[in-house]
């Protein structure tokens, strides 16, 4: 079946179109949506089946058309010019994420179509018309967020993330959940109304909400105004909520490990970075120069805190996805030691210094094996517990003969985060420890070296309970089907894997960004 | 100092002390109260502030829909909360900690209050570009322009958010009362005043709420305000009893839900080739094509809010014992 | 002329918004309930009536006036409904008073 | 000290209020109101500055004296925060018929067991 010329020939008339390709990953999901809740429940599995595909080709032609321009895609939604109408924009960061995104979809939408499909005598059931609607919602808040050019214009999409993930925590209707649920609806309205405030200080001050726009007249004016860094003070603080980086993370334990298996590998592997993609916007497109101000190095302490505390409150959990959820936190706070890295207190003092170039990839690849991992260890970690009933490490014995692929990508998962050789987190970690040791600020190797051992002291303890145990495989209740463990065999191995990328693919975050020329401010 | 200077310092203080007794009333239902007055006292303040449409939309949806939500709320959690006999609010945290809190919070407003004083002088604004390029767009109300014309991206993500919010509603049900109706606005006891209000007032909300829709291309209106008067006539009727609140499964209301962002996902999609934009306008067929998709949101807006107002759907009610 | 009704809205303005004083003396210090929602709905009712006639010379386009009394008129069919509902809560018809009054939030959603 | 002005730090007060409220407040209740009190002082700080901006319109003889852009993202954000308040709403009133509780501190005591069911 000549499958490759049709993909490519797929792929080249998707490349023509130009800038309208961005609409396309956008109004999938949004359509998908619209067409679960009208046809209903029992055909929503296959809906979403048949758009997983279109999407992936889809984000796979935007990193293509970037590759090929070397230049951002952009496109002028309904042909009004950005100071009226709202842009969209794909450079070399959003190609990457929706790429990302677009695989880890797939892999759970095609986990997720046995746990919730809708069986043979119903029409519909409640958590299959639910979960796959909101599926939709989060795919297409994610694509807007990682595309959109406008301040309000994230705001609704931020909120469309928040609705679609909300529901999806409470989806089993236990109290513990609905209490998880409340508590980060709370948090991430907080979020989004500080992030509203900002971007209404931002209009206030320059009469645009256009980042582009608002980037050319904040690198004008030297001294800051006040409105200006009032605003990035609360859009970082929102965003920090809705990252739930370490002081702000008390949410999102409980919620991310009482959400089923497949809406908790979307909820910690992408919904969570989305928030973290706006607050790189911020800081490298939209003010480069905050960089060079405290703000970066406080960012830094907070990721290192994350580290440190996520992992040591990852060794203490009896349940595994709890486990699971709090090596989220901890890997989180790797994400943010990019923002000192970028300049470094050392370098800053030249004149006009081009934003570290090898931070914002090894940052990127740090994210993207960050999702891999996470989405494969959280499904495999929903198999073991609907395997053996219950998810306490302690009474893990045995599992690893009984479901050996399933604990086989737990593991490969595992590794991929803390950074072993070929994964992706191994060339993320010496490219941030290469622009540390450049910028003369050890102590964040430092810190990424402690939260490397403390992620691998967690695994080794999930490992010698799973691994051990002599006598007979345990009894198991429910065993997965093969496909769902090859897709998270195949994901942790897409993770582990990631380091093996050709070199020259990894300038591509770089493409499309203009040059952040960052001045010393007096 | 000019009377309507005045006029704004005696609004802007009423509304903040009522801000402050939502903040410090010690039962819920009395905050409730005072907030659905506080609602409508902004919808005032929209007024003051030259935004018609706002104050439309804020009259209707801050201090009447979301009014009526929280007070069935309230009404119901006065069941489960305990009400405090002498006056002290529910066992917070520790005063240290409050304070604490109110001083970070005063720090901030103060500093917002200082930010706002520090705008820059010529207010930077869009209002002349979106005036210069109303005639392109053949609406007359801007805000009607801005919504559907310019930034018709937000417009159409509006409507599509309010499905999965409705479908986060839904899935607060039981499994077994999936099949059931929504029981936020079944009414205890039915009351012949009450009653009458829903025989009299619907038609004439239904025919305001329809002019409401026509006239916001060209005046202060739309769909948003349109809908939201709709739907308040419709939950009127659920809440007097004398209609069963909708199916979550009904076909045609979901379609009803659907329709309206199809429609403009269709229209917006043509306009690729018919306008070389997506969600742009044909030159001559910009205002037709604007109320078609007026018309279709409004119904697909009503059906989605009524659905928000009504709740989870819970067992049928002879299965629920708690009545 | 126009002096005229100027001086005639500025006099009903005036009447209706001594009524609403009176209302609101009256919620002030009137023992019960009922007494305070009877000087409620009466005197403001009045009162609102007053302020929309002395308002009507000042519109011009006669849909301005049908608006300004469609506004007096859904006022009082609403203000009627709520002092019904409010009165039937504190005293049901059937007598019962003690029931419903400590449990004062029973009102239509229960 | 204009209109605007006026009106743009009664919504900086009502956002400091807000938030004292949103995390003062145990009662989840209390906690979706002071949320809407900080979202309509975010709206009113944008309508003061939708009004600062608006003096070129009138001239434009469209008689509406402020910036219309301000205002449409007012008015889709308030039903973003609606819809807010509706799951917020849905979400504390299935915690309070699930576990009896009204608030959310983390050790979940509700100070006193909830009223007894009144028979109505």
């Amino acid at each position: 079946m000549p499958l490759y010329p049709l993909v490519s020939g797929l792929l080249t008339g998707l490349v023509d179109l130009g800038g309208t390709l961005l609409v396309i990953p956008l109004m999938l999901p949004v359509t998908g949506l619209l067409l679960i809740l009208a046809i209903g429940g029992r055909y929503a599995g296959r809906i979403v089946l048949a758009l997983l595909p279109l999407g992936l080709a889809a984000a796979a032609a935007v990193v293509a058309a970037v590759w090929e321009t070397g230049d951002a895609l952009s496109y002028q939604l309904g042909g009004w010019t950005p100071r009226l109408g709202v842009a969209l924009k794909a450079d070399g960061l959003s190609a990457v994420l929706l790429l990302t995104s677009a695989i880890v979809i797939l892999a759970v939408g095609v986990y997720a179509q046995r746990p919730f499909r809708v069986p043979q005598g119903l029409s519909e059931t409640r958590t299959s018309l639910v979960f796959w609607l909101l599926f939709c919602g989060v795919w297409g808040g994610l694509n807007l967020v990682f595309v959109s050019q406008d301040l309000f214009n994230l705001f609704v999409a931020l909120e469309l993330l928040t609705f679609s993930a909300v529901p999806l925590v409470s989806l089993d209707g236990r109290g513990e959940t609905i209490a998880a649920a409340l508590r980060y609806l709370l948090f991430a309205l907080l979020g989004s109304v500080l992030y509203l405030l900002g971007a209404v200080l931002f209009y206030g001050t320059y009469g645009t909400l256009d980042i582009a726009l608002l980037a050319d007249q904040i690198a004008r004016v030297n001294p800051l105004p006040a409105a200006v860094i009032a605003a990035a003070a609360l859009m970082t603080a929102g965003l920090l909520a809705k990252t739930a980086l370490f002081p702000l993370h008390l949410w999102l334990p409980p919620a991310h490990a009482g959400a089923p298996p497949a809406a908790s590998a979307l909820l910690s592997a992408l919904v969570v970075k989305a928030s973290f993609f706006l607050i790189l916007r911020i800081w490298f497109d939209l003010m480069p120069v905050l960089l060079t101000q405290m703000g970066a190095q406080v960012l830094g302490a907070l990721g290192v805190a994350a580290i440190l505390y996520g992992g040591l409150l990852a060794l203490r959990q009896g349940r595994l996805k709890l486990l699971v959820a709090y090596s989220t936190l901890a890997q989180l706070g790797y994400l943010f030691l990019v923002f000192p890295l970028a300049i470094g207190p050392g370098a800053a003092r030249s004149a006009s210094l081009v934003a570290a170039p090898g931070v914002l990839t090894g940052g990127m690849l740090q994210l993207v094996s960050h999702a891999f991992a996470k989405a494969a260890m959280f499904m495999a970690a929903g198999m073991i517990a609907a395997a053996l009933g219950q998810d306490q490490i302690r009474k893990l014995a045995g599992i690893g003969r009984a479901l050996p692929i399933t604990v086989l990508a737990f593991g490969i998962g595992g590794l991929a985060l803390t950074g072993l050789l070929p994964s992706g987190a191994y060339l993320a970690k010496t490219l941030l420890d290469g622009a540390a040791a450049e910028s003369g600020q050890w102590w964040w190797s430092l810190a990424m070296q402690a939260g490397g051992l403390l992620t691998a002291a967690y695994l080794i303890r999930v490992f010698y309970h799973a691994l051990s145990g002599f006598g007979e495989p345990p009894v198991l209740r429910a065993r997965p089907a093969r496909y769902q463990e090859l897709v998270v065999l195949g994901l942790a191995l897409c993770s582990i894997l990631l380091g093996l990328l050709p070199s020259a693919m990894l300038a591509l975050p770089e493409l499309g960004r203009v040059a952040a020329v960052v001045t010393e401010t007096p | 100092m000019t009377i309507s200077l005045v006029v704004d310092i005696g609004l802007a203080l009423v509304v903040l002390s009522l801000a402050l007794w939502i903040i410090a009333a010690t039962t819920v239902y009395r905050a409730v109260i005072g907030f659905i007055v506080y609602g409508l006292l902004l919808a005032i303040v929209w007024v003051r502030l030259g935004a018609a449409d706002v104050a439309l939309t804020e009259a209707a949806l801050g201090g009447g829909l979301t009014g009526l939500l929280l007070l069935g709320a309230a009404a119901r959690l006065s069941h489960h909360e305990c009400v405090p006999v002498f006056g002290r609010p529910a066992a917070g945290p520790v005063v240290g900690f409050r304070l604490l809190v109110g001083i970070l919070c005063t720090l901030i407003a103060a500093g917002l209050a200082a930010v706002v004083l520090l705008l820059p002088e010529p207010a930077p604004s869009l209002a002349s570009e979106v005036a210069s390029n109303l005639p392109a767009t053949g609406v007359g109300n801007p805000v009607t322009a801005v919504l559907l014309a310019y930034r018709a991206i937000d417009t159409l993500l509006e409507a599509v958010v309010l499905v999965p919010a409705m479908i986060g509603v839904w899935s607060l049900a039981t499994d077994q009362g999936w099949s059931g109706r929504p029981g936020f606005l079944t009414p205890a006891r039915r009351t012949s005043a009450l009653t009458l209000l829903a025989q009299v007032l619907p038609p004439v909300g239904i025919v305001f709420g329809i002019h409401l829709f026509w006239i916001g291309a060209d005046h202060p209106g739309g769909k948003f305000q349109a809908a939201v008067v709709l739907a308040a006539m419709w939950a009127l009727v659920l809440l007097a009893g004398l209609r069963e609140p909708p199916r979550v499964g009904s076909p045609p209301l979901r379609l009803a839900v659907v329709v309206g962002p199809l429609v403009f996902i269709g229209i917006g999609v043509s306009g690729i080739w018919l306008a070389d934009a997506f969600l742009a306008y044909p030159a001559g067929y910009a205002k037709p094509m604007i109320l078609a998709i007026e018309a279709v949101l409004t119904l697909s807006i009503t059906v989605a809010l009524v659905f928000l107002l009504a709740g989870p759907p819970a067992a049928d009610r002879s299965a629920d014992g708690r009545r | 002329m126009s002096a005229l009704l100027d001086g005639f809205t500025v006099v009903a303005v005036s009447l209706g918004a001594l009524f609403f004083l009176a209302g609101t003396l009256g919620l002030l210090r009137f023992p019960d309930t009922l007494a305070r929602l009877h000087a409620l709905s009466a005197a403001d009712n009045l009162g609102l009536g007053l302020v929309v006639l002395g308002l009507l010379p000042q519109v011009a386009s006669p849909l301005g006036w049908i608006g300004l009394i469609a506004v007096w008129l859904l006022a009082l069919l609403a203000s009627g409904t709520v002092s019904q509902l409010l009165a039937g809560a504190v005293r049901p018809l059937d007598g019962a008073e003690t029931q419903a009054r400590d449990n004062p939030a029973e009102g239509p959603f229960s | 000290m204009n209109g605007a002005t006026l009106f743009g730090l009664c919504g900086a007060g009502l956002i400091g209020l807000g938030l004292y409220g949103l995390i003062c407040h145990p009662g989840a209740l209390r906690k979706v109101l002071a949320f809407n009190l900080i979202g309509s002082g975010v709206f009113l700080l944008f309508g003061a500055i939708a009004r600062r901006g608006g003096g070129v319109l009138s001239s434009a003889g469209t008689g509406i004296d402020s910036d219309p852009v301000p205002q449409a993202l007012v008015i889709t954000g308030l039903v973003v925060a609606f819809a807010a308040t509706a799951i917020a709403v849905a979400l504390l009133l299935r915690l309070a018929e699930t576990t009896g509780r009204t608030t959310l501190d983390p050790n979940g005591s509700d100070p006193a067991p909830p009223a007894g069911r009144k028979e109505a």
